[in-house]
């Protein structure tokens, strides 16, 4: 027999002006199963909160239904009140007689018929109610990181600093990055490398940070501390705890054609490589598309020059997998490609760059030891124009609808430096606009106007012709001077938009988090939640979720590692009992729910089940990991026996408060 | 609902508002204090994709003139999928309403957004207006639940 | 036809690739043929019948068969491979224990068709060049013959078998059907004329749940309207209403799984076109979401587990059609 | 053997004959058949943007009906009637309204609703007979030519409609110029506008357009370059003081089929 | 600013003037930018203010050579071409204010010159 104890807020007058508060508390009173109808000037206050638990043990409740405000905002007051008084906190129900009643209505009567009636409701519902409990979920203490640039490093450095154990993994030999690649760094102008690599060895020194470099994740089961990831580990075709990284192997490789892409193709280095001279970990791998002892079993001279038989041409891919708690995205970004725009004649003439190309002919270890040189003809260029959002900012037929952040502000460093170094040379910066929101940026993007004497013009190219005397006609606008500029330019350089890693698809379809329609990570709250996806567990670092420089790249590694460890701290998650559960008797199998869980939180096993006629059948049955739902659910309105039903918001439930309100 | 002679007749309105944001539309449009009419009720659930077409047809079922589904706008559903599916389900259940020649105008989908408090409050008068032109739900109604 | 399949299923259970086969027999009339369980050669000789009033869909049954020991043989006409193969999708049906030959379809005929002719005492028939020459107790009659076609077969969709080990006769194509000019026809009509019609209909229910029972998509362990938790549980129709909320939701439940076989009308004993609803919900799918066709394959997501970002509102229902 | 409906245009029976005969010859050579429907019209010369012009399309659609009706795809070689029609049939099929005016005012025995394919000659080469087909049956390569495409701007653009081939880096003139055996020169210039018709009222203008083009060509080392417009080529031979050679791609194709000396008989 | 004719140039046109982010691309790539007085960027944004007499009184609309190098290359696909040629028919719809006389073209025609030529002008410049 249900013992419920309604309880009516007055909220002061906010509720008592407008809704007759003793009349709602005597109607209820009468409702089957209440045993006790009171109000109160304020029912959430601590004596308010007394009558409640007085009532609970007095009355030996088994249900409490509050009248008063939103429960979006004291439904948690009351539940920890009920638990107090011994009484289960999903036995409490509100009804909200204030948001949704009294200050829409003015007319007294009808409203107070509205409170009854939506009282009603909620005792009908409370009538239903079960007792829940918290589930409780291990969590693994150790966290993984995808991605090895400055993201991912400064991340697992932070997690590794709170004690817990974390692994990287990096598709490429090395990790590093795309700051790896860069020269120098706005708007402080020190050296980029000077900054990144002591981050790089500290990560391979910390004990509590393993770096599996040449790596991809391939597969991700479990949920939120209880991740199960398979990490591909390529074969390198070298021994990584041998080789020393002394280089002599790549000295000696007789195959030095292969375009490398540190440089971005600028230059070539040989089959068996070191990225670069402070790659970490400092290992060679061979590239088994050049390497002529792969490819047709002649050749094998990085083997006789190894000292520690490093070498081994037979090396497989490996697999390992390993238990996490927590996952953090780090994927990265990379330049787009420029075929769509060859009006800018990218592909046309080898002294038109993308900026991070520039980066690397500016850059001392670069492919002209940092000396400025054009491409084609290693000769000096006097006469250099920059053209801003390249593929940023365009109609999504015709580009990337955003803007990608950081181009203003690096075209202003390199217009710098080159002013800086080449006194003699002439930079041209044509712009839509110059955004240079950020600390000391504006003032940076100034000196180089007003300091360095960078041309800066408002107005865009249209047309770029090379030409056989080496001269480069640019044809742009110039929107102020209302003219047309025609510049016999020796270098173009394109700031090229930036999109997410192209592996950044693939591995949110694993993880099973969102991501928008330009394929940057979708963050769980947009303002309140920056760093978190909307899958619990699953934390993003860094330009994966959208256009970062270096300065947030880092803060925001920082908070997705504080939020990491948040996680690891704990020993285990408490699970929110309202979760969908499926009724085994009656489920068929049919796999529906599967299909609309956002969250992959439902899975199938066959069952051995004892029929009413006595025999044994194996049936396949559906069962939810209470870890994983969120209770949203679609998996209940998929289901066509009413198997699934979502605790909390059951289908009886809601029946009964449909038939409250319609009586 | 009762027709009364002498009296307007006063719809009842069943309106199912997800918990994240059409609900707190709803809140949003109180603490603005915008007004509606009292002949809406609301139920809460956690999305819109909770709504299960049997609570519909017996909110029908049992006297209700009108029902209407809030949720988040598409894109912004708190379990990210969640309204996309209610989308299809309740296009799919309005048809077959109108196939079995039930009034079209006594079924919507109103996505509300947390913010949107003014056209919460719009949305439930133009739809309270709207059920009230069609008079009573007789073709849908269980004639035994009616109040006498 | 019927010998070579009798021929068929002896050969499969002689050799063990199956110990039993799903097929048809003869209850009292000619025309009363219902599905049937055979273990040996002797019950197939003795009862084994495919005819023209062999229009059951066996497929449905193979969900309980499936699970017993040994492989099962099933002739299945080309609509109810749709039928299998969806249920294979949803994991009620293990394929691997089921052996399919697949058979020519119908056209099938409907007794009650005839006997509303006034023809009774049937005692055989045959198709002669579209006129259906009937032998009766009391001597030869004759008919029209597609005044004589089940409901079912009047607009079949596909003479193509989606799912089989083998084939007795040759397999067809996917058709060209009329079979949403019904609906298409009821769209047409005003709200209160589409009103009337499905109140006159459905107001015939008597709720003998023979369409839940025969439905190849309607294989719950427990159907929701039998489950106390549900909210809805009834057993018979107390009012008006509940015949419209049984039969939408059954559509509803249905939509987007069903195959379009037409076994609910064909077994109604109250001749409700219950089949129209499906189609309502196949013909929407089709318009709003792209054509899809259940039980095609058993990969693709039924329409209802699947959505694009850019799907119609549902205020598409407010804007078109009559009113 | 494969049958085209095939559109000459107005200048192709006039001005620009080589162009037309060469075309056939060198079809015909390949195995190709195009019939020219008896009563074509003249495109117009020009598309009209403009949402609200009905009446210029009108002929662009009867061609692009007679081929229907023919039950072929329709060819064209004039870059100019290959945009105007290309384009107007983009409109039939995209924008109904146009569709349906189209089709009151022509009172077709069925209405047009866009289902003729409209392919360039150069699209036939590369789609239909392959450029390495043709190249088999190149018996004079054109070896060691340095030969410039020029493609003008009406063969690309607009890229969304014409769909023929990467705006800013084409490639299916090259790849012509690779089957028969010359060796296609890259210049900057080759997808900029040669100044068209403005060359009746301002020759200047279109003497400094096709200048800039033909100096491009020139610079980057090109002996020769080809077009398909009959209009660019009058610009470019007239119009741009260059002494750069300049042809239709037909009259190579006849010439590295063998079948220019047959064509001029 | 006359209502009447900036409705009519932006149907006629079909161009979204308000999808300009003012970069000035089109008039970066123009090939008649020179002989123009009103350059294509100016022709979107004076159409957005419905500043268009000013435009149909400039020559600047007979020498727009319709190439489309802009419509190709505009980064938010607004297509300035489309907006020039609305503009000139709008000129050349007045009565009276054909920009070509017939009379005129034997003067203009020479041995080599392509009726296309001709063709393509009678439909830009008369109606």
């Amino acid at each position: 027999m249900q013992r419920i104890g309604v309880f009516v807020c007055h909220c002061g007058t906010n509720i008592a002006a407008t809704v007759d508060v003793k009349t709602v508390a005597e109607a209820l009173g009468h409702e089957p199963g209440v045993v006790i109808s009171q109000d109160y000037q304020y029912m959430c206050s601590e004596s308010g909160q007394n009558l409640v638990k007085n009532a609970i043990k007095e009355h030996n409740l088994t249900g409490v239904v509050i009248c008063s405000c939103s429960p979006r905002m004291h439904e948690n007051t009351f539940r920890k009140a009920a638990a107090a008084a011994g009484l289960n906190p999903y036995l409490v129900e509100i009804a909200n007689i204030r948001e949704q009643c009294s200050w829409i209505h003015k007319d007294i009567a009808t409203a107070t018929d509205k409170a009854i009636i939506l009282g009603k409701a909620a005792v009908a519902k409370v009538h239903l109610n079960a007792p829940l409990t918290a589930g409780e979920s291990p969590v693994a203490k150790r966290a993984l990181v995808i991605g090895g640039g400055i993201a991912g490093i400064q991340t697992a450095l932070d997690i590794a600093e709170a004690g817990f154990d974390v692994d990287i993994v990096e598709k490429q030999p090395t990790i590093g990055g795309k700051m790896a690649q860069i020269d120098k760094t706005f708007p402080t102008l020190d050296c980029a490398a000077c900054i990144l690599t002591p981050k790089m060895v500290e990560a391979s020194q910390n004990e509590h940070i393993t770096i599996h470099s040449f790596s991809e994740v391939t597969d991700v089961k479990g949920f939120v501390g209880n991740f199960t990831v398979t990490i591909k580990k390529k074969a390198r075709y070298v021994d990584e705890t041998k080789c020393t990284g002394c280089g002599l192997c790549t000295e000696k490789c007789p195959m030095k054609k292969v375009p490398n892409e540190f440089n971005m193709g600028l230059d070539n280095r040989t089959a068996v490589y070191i990225p670069f001279a402070q790659a970490v970990p400092k290992v060679a791998t061979i590239d088994p598309n050049y390497c002529m002892m792969l490819k047709n079993g002649k050749c094998g001279v990085c083997s006789k020059v190894c000292s520690v038989g490093a070498i081994d041409y037979k090396q497989q891919d490996r697999f390992i997998e390993q238990k996490y708690g927590a996952i953090v995205v780090a994927t990265g970004f990379n330049p787009i490609k420029l075929d769509k725009y060859d009006e800018f004649a990218y592909n046309q003439c080898p002294d038109v760059v993308t900026s991070l190309e520039l980066e690397r002919l500016m850059n001392a270890a670069g492919p002209n030891g940092g000396t400025l040189l054009r491409p084609s003809d290693k000769t000096h260029p006097h006469k250099i124009v920059f053209v801003q959002c390249v593929g940023s900012r365009c109609d999504d037929s015709k580009g990337k609808p955003y803007c990608s952040k950081i181009c203003c502000m690096y075209t202003a460093k390199h217009a710098m430096l080159i002013r800086e170094k080449y006194p003699d040379t002439e930079v041209y910066v044509f712009y839509i606009d110059v955004r240079t929101p950020g600390k000391n940026f504006d003032e940076f993007y100034r000196r180089a106007v007003e300091q360095y004497n960078v041309h800066y013009i408002k107005g865009m190219v249209g047309k770029v012709t090379p030409r056989s005397d080496g001269k480069i006609d640019v044809q742009a606008s110039d929107l102020l001077a209302n003219e047309q500029l025609h510049i016999d330019a020796d270098m173009v350089v394109l700031a090229a938009a930036i999109e997410p890693d192209k592996t950044a698809r693939p591995l949110a379809t694993m993880l099973t988090t969102q991501m928008d329609t330009n394929d940057f990570f979708t963050e769980a709250h947009p303002k309140l939640r920056p760093v978190e996806s909307a899958t619990a567990g699953i934390f993003l670092s860094g330009a994966c979720q959208g256009p970062k420089d270096i300065p947030e790249t880092v803060a925001q590694a920082s908070a997705a590692a504080a939020k990491a460890i948040g996680l690891l701290v704990k020993n285990s998650i408490t699970c929110n009992p309202c979760v969908a559960h499926s009724n085994e008797l009656m489920c068929n199998g049919c796999s529906s729910c599967e299909k609309v869980c956002p969250y992959r939180a439902i899975t199938y096993e066959d069952k051995e089940f004892r029929m009413p006629d006595r025999t044994t059948a194996i049936r396949r049955v559906a069962s939810v990991n209470p870890a994983v739902c969120q209770s949203c659910g679609a998996c209940t309105v998929a289901c066509p026996s009413g198997a699934m039903d979502l605790n909390g918001f059951s289908n009886s439930q809601i029946m009964a408060e449909v038939d409250a309100i319609c009586k | 609902m009762q027709v009364n002679e002498n009296k307007e007749f006063e719809p009842l309105i069943v309106a199912f508002c997800c918990n994240w944001c059409s609900y707190a539309g709803a809140d949003l449009s109180g603490t603005n204090r915008l007004n509606y009419p009292t002949n809406v009720k609301i139920i809460r659930v956690p999305c819109s994709c909770r709504v299960n077409p049997m609570f519909i047809l017996r909110a029908f079922q049992r006297g209700a003139d009108g029902v209407i589904l809030c949720g988040c706008h598409p894109g912004d559903c708190h379990y990210t999928s969640g309204n996309y599916f209610t989308r299809r389900r309740m296009t799919l259940l309005f048809s077959m309403l109108d196939f079995l020649g039930i009034e079209r105008d006594r079924t919507r989908v109103e996505w509300v957004s947390a913010a949107e408090g003014a056209k919460f409050a719009a949305t439930m008068n133009e739809f309270t207006e709207a059920v009230k032109k069609l008079g009573p739900n007789r073709r849908l109604e269980d004639l035994r639940c009616r109040k006498q | 036809m019927q010998e070579a399949m009798i021929n068929r299923a002896k050969q499969l259970l002689a050799d063990g690739t199956v110990n039993r086969v799903i097929g048809w027999k003869r209850g009292e009339f000619v025309y009363d043929v219902t599905p049937a369980i055979f273990e040996t050669a002797e019950e197939l000789d003795a009862e084994f019948v495919y005819d023209d009033f062999t229009a059951a869909n066996v497929s449905k049954y193979l969900v309980k068969e499936c699970k017993k020991e040994g492989k099962i043989l099933a002739f299945l006409k080309p609509c109810d491979t749709y039928s299998f193969n969806q249920l294979t999708k949803e994991h009620r049906v293990v394929r691997d224990n089921v052996y399919i030959i697949g058979i020519p379809g119908g056209p099938k005929l409907d007794a009650e068709k005839i006997k509303a002719k006034g023809i009774t005492g049937i005692l055989g028939a045959k198709n002669d060049n579209g006129t259906f020459v009937i032998e009766t107790l009391y001597g030869e009659e004759k008919m029209p013959y597609y005044e004589a076609l089940s409901t079912k077969c009047e607009s079949c969709k596909s003479k193509k078998h989606v799912v089989y080990d083998e084939l007795i006769g040759d397999d067809g194509e996917v058709l060209e059907s009329d079979r949403f000019d019904m609906v298409e026809k009821l769209e047409n009509m005003s709200a209160q004329e589409r009103y009337d019609f499905w109140r006159e209909q459905l107001s015939k229910c008597i709720r003998c749940n023979a369409c839940r029972n025969v439905c190849p998509a309607c294989t719950c362990e427990k159907c929701v309207f039998d489950n106390p938790d549900s909210g809805v549980e009834n057993k018979a129709p107390a009012d008006s209403f509940e015949e419209n909320m049984f039969h939408i939701i059954r559509a509803f439940h249905v939509a987007g799984r069903c195959t379009d076989c037409g076994e609910c009308s064909r077994v109604c004993p109250q001749n409700i076109p219950l089949h129209l609803l499906n189609r309502k919900f196949i013909k929407d799918i089709n318009s709003l979401y792209g054509n899809y066709q259940a039980g095609e394959d058993t990969t693709s997501r039924a329409p209802l587990n699947d959505y694009k970002t850019d799907d119609c509102e549902a205020s598409i229902v407010h804007e078109r059609g009559v009113e | 053997m494969e049958t085209f409906t095939y559109y000459p245009g107005c200048t192709l029976r006039t001005k620009a004959k080589d162009l037309d005969t060469y075309a056939r010859f060198s079809a015909e050579a390949l195995g190709i058949s195009l019939e020219e429907p008896a009563d074509w019209q003249c495109c117009g010369g020009a598309y009209t943007t403009a949402k609200d012009e009905i009446a210029t399309k009108l002929s662009a659609v009867r061609t692009l009906n007679s081929a229907k009706v023919s039950n072929r795809p329709l060819i064209t070689v004039c870059s100019a009637c290959h945009n105007v029609i290309k384009q107007t049939n983009y409109d039939i099929l995209h924008d109904e309204e146009v569709a349906s005016k189209v089709n009151n005012y022509l009172k077709l025995d069925e209405p047009y609703n866009g289902e003729t394919t409209v392919y360039h000659y150069l699209e036939m080469l590369r789609d239909v007979v392959g450029f390495d087909n043709l190249a088999q049956k190149v018996v004079n390569p054109f070896k060691g030519k340095k030969i410039a495409a020029y493609y003008g701007c009406l063969l690309l653009r607009p890229s969304k409609t014409l769909a023929m081939d990467d705006p800013e880096n084409p490639s299916i003139m090259e790849d012509f110029i690779k089957a028969i055996g010359g060796t296609p020169v890259i210049y900057a210039q080759r997808n900029e506008c040669c100044g068209g018709y403005i060359t009746l009222e301002d020759k200047d203008q279109a003497a400094k357009r096709s200048g800039a083009v033909m100096s491009s060509a020139a610079d980057q080392g090109a002996d020769m370059i080809i077009t398909a417009c009959p209009l660019c080529l009058y610009n470019l031979k007239k119009n741009s003081g260059s002494e750069l050679p300049v042809y239709y791609f037909t009259e190579l194709l006849a010439e590295a089929l063998g079948v220019k000396e047959e064509s001029n008989e | 600013m006359n209502k009447n004719l900036k409705e009519q140039v932006l149907r006629a046109s079909g161009v979204n003037v308000l999808k300009c982010m003012r970069c000035g691309k089109c008039s970066g790539t123009c090939p008649s930018y020179d002989e123009m007085e009103y350059h294509p960027h100016q022709f979107v944004y004076m159409v957005e203010r419905g500043d268009i007499e000013t435009l149909m009184n400039s020559k600047s609309i007979y020498k727009c050579l319709t190439c489309f190098a802009c419509v190709d290359r505009c980064p938010r696909n607004v297509e300035p071409a489309k907006v020039v040629e609305a503009v000139r028919l709008a000129a050349v719809r007045q009565q009276g204010n054909n920009h070509m006389n017939p009379n005129q073209i034997p003067e203009m025609l020479d041995d080599d010159l392509p009726q296309q030529a001709i063709v393509t002008a009678f439909r830009k410049y008369i109606k």
